[in-house]
């Protein structure tokens, strides 16, 4: 018998009824009665001056309820970085100046969406064209065009990390490489795109905003800080989400303009922005230059590693600054690393701004490590296997002042990874070739950027007469399944079933607070809350139980099965039902309640716990047209306990389908600030044929840090995906990448020249 | 073992090099204004970190701060 | 100048004043509030809108209203006959084959005409039918066996339905 | 979500002669033919088109067929789907390189609700169906009030975007002769993702002698290497009178590659469409001369 009776059992999505039917409702899909529909005028320049806005047009088209501009609006500026007010830099309505384009600087609202799209033709806006900047090193530059005051060369933020003694370790390298890679910026691509519902109560002056976001905490706080209002005078609601993957940290405009429409005309209004808007106005994977530089011994072992980074921030901040910091973290996992130093800086460009897409960082940089450690395997004549296993950590492993893997199964999955390969793929054809990359990533950040006086995430459990549970939590489901798994850990807790379950979440007028969903959190952030919750009505129950049956304070009890019965003797017990009927006739009629919260205390930098692994592709090239197949893939992932292993799959497979994009064909071309491909069209996005099959094996650990020894699923293996097919083209070809996306045309360059390089060399040898 | 002060804020140090990282490491205002009166470019020096393997940039810094930072007592 | 517009959706005839510019997926979503069919593009690339007209899957997000004079149209909410779900609803419950479940109503949609059309297909026959439907969630594998086992699913219920009939 | 906010007179046509009707009625207006319309409404939603007129043919039932006689061959009305071309016995019998040509073009759905005709009127220079037809020997019919022309398939697109149709006419058939003995035809597009826009796209038709030895005719035909669709006839040349071969067919891709004149864009070089038509023509010129050899 296992140890628990749901966590770890393959279990539906509780949220499945209601998303298969499509009585599940999206922001996109709600209305009001009376509502407007709000849209935004937005900058065609990438950096100009506003001279004047005239919106008299567009006021006196019949059906406009509202034109609004900068001046207009409450004037605050947000940002998720509020600790550093300098920092909080986006705003409502451009109004001095535009900073990308699709900046927005007017927004209307209207009876019909058509009319409001109609009113923004009226508006005349007198640009004055500034001279812009789209590029880090451009940016950088003294004499660049200033995207904000008060930033100079445009440097946003800057993240310094060091340990060991560098140059030292250099010098008595036996084998050292360099190498420089340019990353292109990828999209996040929500299906349902970013869009608000805002209602303010002209009587009692609170706003209530329905939105597509990750976190509903931080909209409320944001909206705060825009609106200068109370933030307890503002509910956030996150309705089902149409997808996140990091791009919906942030509040945006649509949010704060819905907002700002609603308090001007008294009605309900809603902004849905288009994919085109989507494309161009929200959040990426950011672009970036990297300099990696790696000292080996000639047995493999890494004994020096330095990493520059310059990020092509963006407009705004975002969580920029954090990604760029775990750049230079999480390229360092998971192998010992003694002597290690990064330098990261991202600059204000002229462009929409990148943040904390999948990944968090860990995507690009991972991309530049893995494959420059391939090609320095090979110049020393080492198994790309082999290197990685030799340098990965083990349990306990420090990295000084920044992190620590508590549970850590990194070296038992190289040897899973080992045998597993030479069994599926005893055969390597012409052309193929296999590629390997090891990962490692956060399971929830310790940062506290938002300033949030309270618990990192709280959950609130009331127990009624009949048994059943109302779990209640600012949590966010985006679709990663963390609705399954809250009720999974609260339904085991208290040994009950996922029929006595209802949760009530991302409300922030419903619960307390978490901070919601991203860097991988919920899953122990919100589960160690939601078992403590548990965990108190549990005892209650106990307590109940010793007193019915009489039993030694010495017993213990167990609640399971919707039983609480002594552990030694389970056929003593009483009915879980029974239990709550008399704890709450002996509570004055009070029903059951457990309050539980989590933060992390003297966890390091990062992060309470790490989930790590290793990612194999078998790769084919055809040498005549540069198409690359990923034709299978296997991993092996250290997830500690899996909560939900039907979950944990379907992660594991999205995260594989988003990082082979990332590999393969996703990219943001822009022309002056311009992007090129605004459309899913042009933005090219895997589909159905080309994903390969994919075999995800684990190697269970306990992560004494989570709840039942739970960790991150999946978000770590977002990183591995492109770096494993470059190693894999490598092998197959000794073709060399250093940059993602591997269009056919780049692959084929990169064939031509490694063959002109033999060529050059037999020549040279004869 | 003497300890030194940052300039512009309580921040204290054993090592000149590590102050450095210390003073790059704030945004505000008053630090980068405090580099311009030292013929020093905040600008510049990131640029030399980050743009450059090795430590430039900090250590640029640390020359100056061994020369104006305020020596603590050990006590 | 707005024209007359009748429709059977899911099952229930409809008659409707439409400006002629209105698309299908207007129709649906806006005049008959059925949400469940929803939009994720603007360039007819992704078949979120994917609807079942006279049993051919369509994109109801490129298509005039007014085309689909006089058909049929099947929506999400209009699958699951009585109280029960569809076995291709609970195949994609069971399998995992959404995440966030916004394509899903198109997924859905366009596996029913692939089943009502090809009752046992392989992976390389689903993959080609749902070849345009855009996930960004799932990786589309466990979409693929989800469709597989609905196709079983609903096999096994005719067997059933069959041997019911032949004991009768 | 972007809907067409373009008012225009909507007019529908139940048979060819109403169409025709309406098409000289409206000739000097501002109009568009809608058939499947996926196309045409996104253009609109995006407001690169804000016609006046849309003249609706898509319940034009006498147009909606794909016949087959020995004598004449294949005829596809214009309002015959993609799925419907496909899908047809005749089609799969004796011009599979149409059905493999089908299977790729977008998605089911769009497969589903548009017609051949539509698509090949929209004139993408990297329509799919355009190469087969240029190699199988095809020509449309175009027709106003009272008048009909015939156009070989790769005169049909004139630049981007724009057809040999004028103001008052439409496309209403495309016929493709049956195919002589000895012939085999291929098809292949390329593009990174399944089922995507081509970067390029090549089909090859080959006919043998009665020894299945010389080649007596080629055709090839390409697509997304130029503002229209071509028809490589130089690289025909290479192969017409000769016993191909790995050097011949590597010759005439070389040729073909030559008579391409693509345009650079976000997704590839001109340079690299250009090489990649060669590479294409010379594998399915290969397929193609095997199926003439099994003919």
């Amino acid at each position: 018998m296992s140890e628990y009776s749901i966590i770890g059992k393959p279990t539906p999505n509780v949220d499945g009824p209601a998303k298969v039917t499509g009585e599940a409702r999206y922001t996109i899909d709600m209305t009001l009665p009376h509502m407007l529909y709000g849209k935004l005028l937005r900058s065609p320049y990438p950096h100009a001056r506003i001279l004047s806005i005239d919106t008299s047009a567009a006021e006196k088209l019949p059906g406009v309820k509202a034109v609004i501009t900068g001046k207009d609006t409450p004037g605050g500026k947000w940002g998720l970085w509020r600790r550093f007010r300098e920092l909080s830099d986006q705003q409502a309505l451009a109004t001095d100046k535009v900073r990308f384009i699709g900046d927005p600087v007017a927004a209307v609202a209207a009876t019909t969406e058509e009319i409001a799209e109609r009113a923004l033709d009226l508006i005349e806006v007198d640009y004055e064209p500034l001279p812009a900047v789209f590029d880090p090193i451009e940016a950088i530059k003294d004499d660049a065009p200033m995207v904000h005051e008060d930033f100079p060369s445009n440097i946003n933020a800057t993240r310094h990390i060091e340990w060991g003694d560098v140059d030292a370790a250099f010098a008595k390298a036996d084998y050292i490489r360099e190498d420089r890679f340019v990353l292109e910026a990828a999209h996040p691509c929500a299906m349902e795109v970013h869009n608000s519902l805002a209602s303010y109560d002209k009587g009692t002056g609170r706003l209530t905003v329905w939105t597509s976001t990750g976190s509903p905490y931080f909209v409320q706080q944001n909206l705060a800080d825009a609106l200068k209002m109370r933030e307890g005078d503002i509910r956030v609601i996150k309705p089902h989400v149409g997808g996140h993957f990091g791009g919906k940290n942030s509040t945006m405009p649509d949010s704060v303009n819905a907002a700002i429409l609603s308090m001007k005309t008294g009605r309900p209004v809603k902004i849905v922005f288009n994919r085109d808007e989507e494309f161009t106005t929200t959040e990426h994977r950011t672009a970036q230059h990297m300099a990696l530089k790696l000292g080996l011994k000639k047995n493999g072992e890494i004994v020096a590693f330095e990493v520059k980074a310059m990020t092509n921030g963006g407009a705004y901040t975002g969580l920029g600054a954090t990604t760029l910091y775990l750049t230079g973290t999480f390229i360092t996992m998971p192998y010992k690393i003694p002597n290690y130093r990064y330098d990261g800086v991202r600059t204000y460009t002229n462009i929409v701004w990148g943040t904390s897409i999948r990944g968090f960082g860990s995507v690009p940089g991972k991309y530049c490590s893995e494959t420059q450690l391939d090609r320095a395997a090979k110049d020393l004549g080492i198994d790309p296997l082999e290197i990685r296993r030799i340098n990965a950590v083990a349990p306990g492993y420090t990295a000084p002042g920044q992190y620590t893997f508590e549970s850590c199964g990194i070296q038992p999955c190289i040897e899973k990874m080992a045998v597993r390969v030479k069994e599926k793929w005893p055969k390597i054809e012409q052309d193929e070739g296999i590629g390997y990359c090891a990962f490692a990533y956060m399971t929830g950040g310790i940062f506290n950027w938002i300033d949030t006086p309270y618990a990192y995430s709280s959950a609130h459990i009331k127990v009624n007469w009949d048994g059943t549970v109302d779990l209640y939590s600012q949590a966010a489901d985006v679709g990663q399944g963390h609705n399954t798994v809250a009720a999974m850990i609260c339904a085991e807790e208290l040994g009950i079933g996922l029929d006595d379950i209802r949760l009530h979440m991302g409300d922030t007028a419903h619960a307390y607070t978490d901070l919601g969903a991203w860097g991988s959190r919920e899953t122990l952030m919100n589960g160690n809350a939601i078992k403590d919750a548990a965990a108190q009505v549990k005892q209650k129950l106990i307590d109940i139980a010793r007193m019915k049956l009489g039993e030694n304070i010495a017993y213990d009890f167990v609640a399971r099965d919707k039983r609480v019965f002594l552990e030694l003797r389970p056929e003593r017990g009483v009915s879980y039902y029974d239990l709550v009927k008399d704890a709450i006739r002996h509570n004055d009629g009070v029903p059951l309640t457990g309050t539980g919260h989590y933060t992390p205390h003297n966890k390091g930098m990062i992060s309470p716990a790490y989930a790590m692994g290793i990612m194999a592709i078998k790769a084919k090239v055809d040498r005549e047209t540069g198409h690359v197949t990923a034709q299978d893939v296997l991993v092996v992932h250290d997830s500690g306990q899996i909560i939900n292993p039907l979950g944990a799959r379907g992660q594991t497979e999205g995260c594989i389908h988003m990082g082979l994009g990332y590999g393969l064909c996703e990219e943001m071309p822009m022309d002056q600030g311009m992007l090129l491909n605004p459309e899913f069209v042009d933005y090219k996005i895997l589909r159905t044929r080309d994903m390969p099959e994919i075999e995800i094996m684990h190697v269970p650990t306990y992560e004494p840090n989570g709840p039942f020894g739970a960790k991150e699923a999946a978000e770590a293996t977002i990183a591995p995906a492109a770096p494993s097919l470059a190693n894999a083209i490598y092998q197959a070809c000794g073709a060399e990448f250093f940059s993602n996306v591997l269009k056919p045309e780049k692959v084929l360059k990169a064939i031509r020249a490694k063959e002109a390089q033999n060529n050059a060399t037999s020549q040279a040898k004869k | 073992m003497p300890k030194y002060r940052c300039p512009m804020c309580r921040k204290i140090c054993s090592e000149h090099l590590d102050l450095a990282r210390h003073y790059l490491g704030q945004t505000d205002k008053k630090h980068k204004e405090w580099l311009k009166t030292q013929g020093l470019s905040y600008a510049e020096l990131i640029k030399a970190q980050v743009t450059e393997f090795g430590n430039k940039g900090y250590e640029a810094l640390a020359e100056v701060l061994k020369k104006e930072a305020v020596v603590v007592d050990e006590g | 100048m707005k024209q007359q517009l009748n429709i059977v959706v899911n099952g229930e005839p409809r008659e409707l004043f439409i400006e002629p510019k209105t698309l299908l997926v207007q129709v649906i979503r806006e005049h008959l509030g059925l949400t469940g069919t929803h939009q994720a593009c603007d360039s007819s690339s992704c078949a979120a809108c994917t609807v079942v007209v006279d049993g051919m899957a369509v994109k109801s997000c490129s298509i005039l209203a007014l085309q689909v004079n006089g058909r049929e149209v099947l929506t999400v909410e209009g699958l699951a006959q009585g109280p029960n779900l569809h076995p291709i609803q609970q195949a994609f419950i069971d399998n995992w084959a959404f995440q966030c479940g916004f394509c899903t109503s198109g997924q859905i949609m366009a596996t029913k005409a692939l089943l009502d059309e090809n009752p046992d297909p392989t992976r390389e026959e689903v993959q080609a039918q749902l070849d345009g439907h855009l996930c960004r969630c799932t990786g589309y594998n466990m979409i693929n066996e989800a469709v597989r086992d609905a196709a079983k699913r609903i096999k096994a219920q005719k067997e059933t339905a069959n041997s019911e009939k032949g004991a009768k | 979500m972007k809907t067409i906010i373009t008012d225009f007179n909507y007019l529908a046509a139940k048979t060819l002669d109403e169409a025709l009707d309406l098409l000289c009625k409206h000739k000097d207006d501002d109009y568009r033919i809608i058939a499947g319309g996926q196309s045409l409404n996104t253009a609109m939603k995006h407001r690169l088109l804000t016609p006046e007129y849309i003249l609706d043919i898509k319940g034009v039932a006498d147009l909606d067929y794909v016949r087959f006689d020995e004598k004449e061959g294949l005829k596809i009305g214009a309002l015959a789907t993609h799925r419907s071309v496909e899908l047809s016995p005749v089609v799969r019998e004796k011009y599979e390189v149409l059905r493999e040509m089908e299977e790729n073009v977008a998605s089911i759905e769009t497969r589903n609700w548009g017609t051949l005709m539509g698509d090949l009127c929209n004139a993408d220079p990297a329509v799919d169906p355009a190469p087969p037809l240029i190699a199988l020997d095809a020509e449309i019919t175009v027709s106003a009030k009272g008048e009909e022309r015939t156009v070989p398939a790769e005169e049909f697109a004139v630049d981007f975007f724009e057809t040999v149709v004028q103001p008052g006419e439409m496309a209403t058939e495309i016929r493709v002769p049956p195919l002589p003995p000895n012939t085999g035809v291929h098809f292949m597009k390329y593009s990174q993702i399944h089922g995507d826009y081509a970067l390029a796209s090549a089909s090859v038709l080959i006919t043998l002698d009665a020894a299945k030895e010389q080649c007596v005719n080629a055709r090839i035909g390409l697509g997304g290497v130029g503002v229209t669709p071509i028809r490589a006839k130089k690289a025909e040349e290479v192969l017409k009178g000769k016993k191909i071969t790995d050097e011949v067919l590597a010759e005439a891709a070389r040729v073909a590659s030559e008579e391409t004149s693509p345009i650079s864009g976000i997704e590839a070089s001109a340079d690299y469409k250009r090489e990649l038509a060669g590479t294409l023509v010379r594998r399915v010129g290969k397929e193609a001369l095997e199926r003439a050899r099994r003919a």
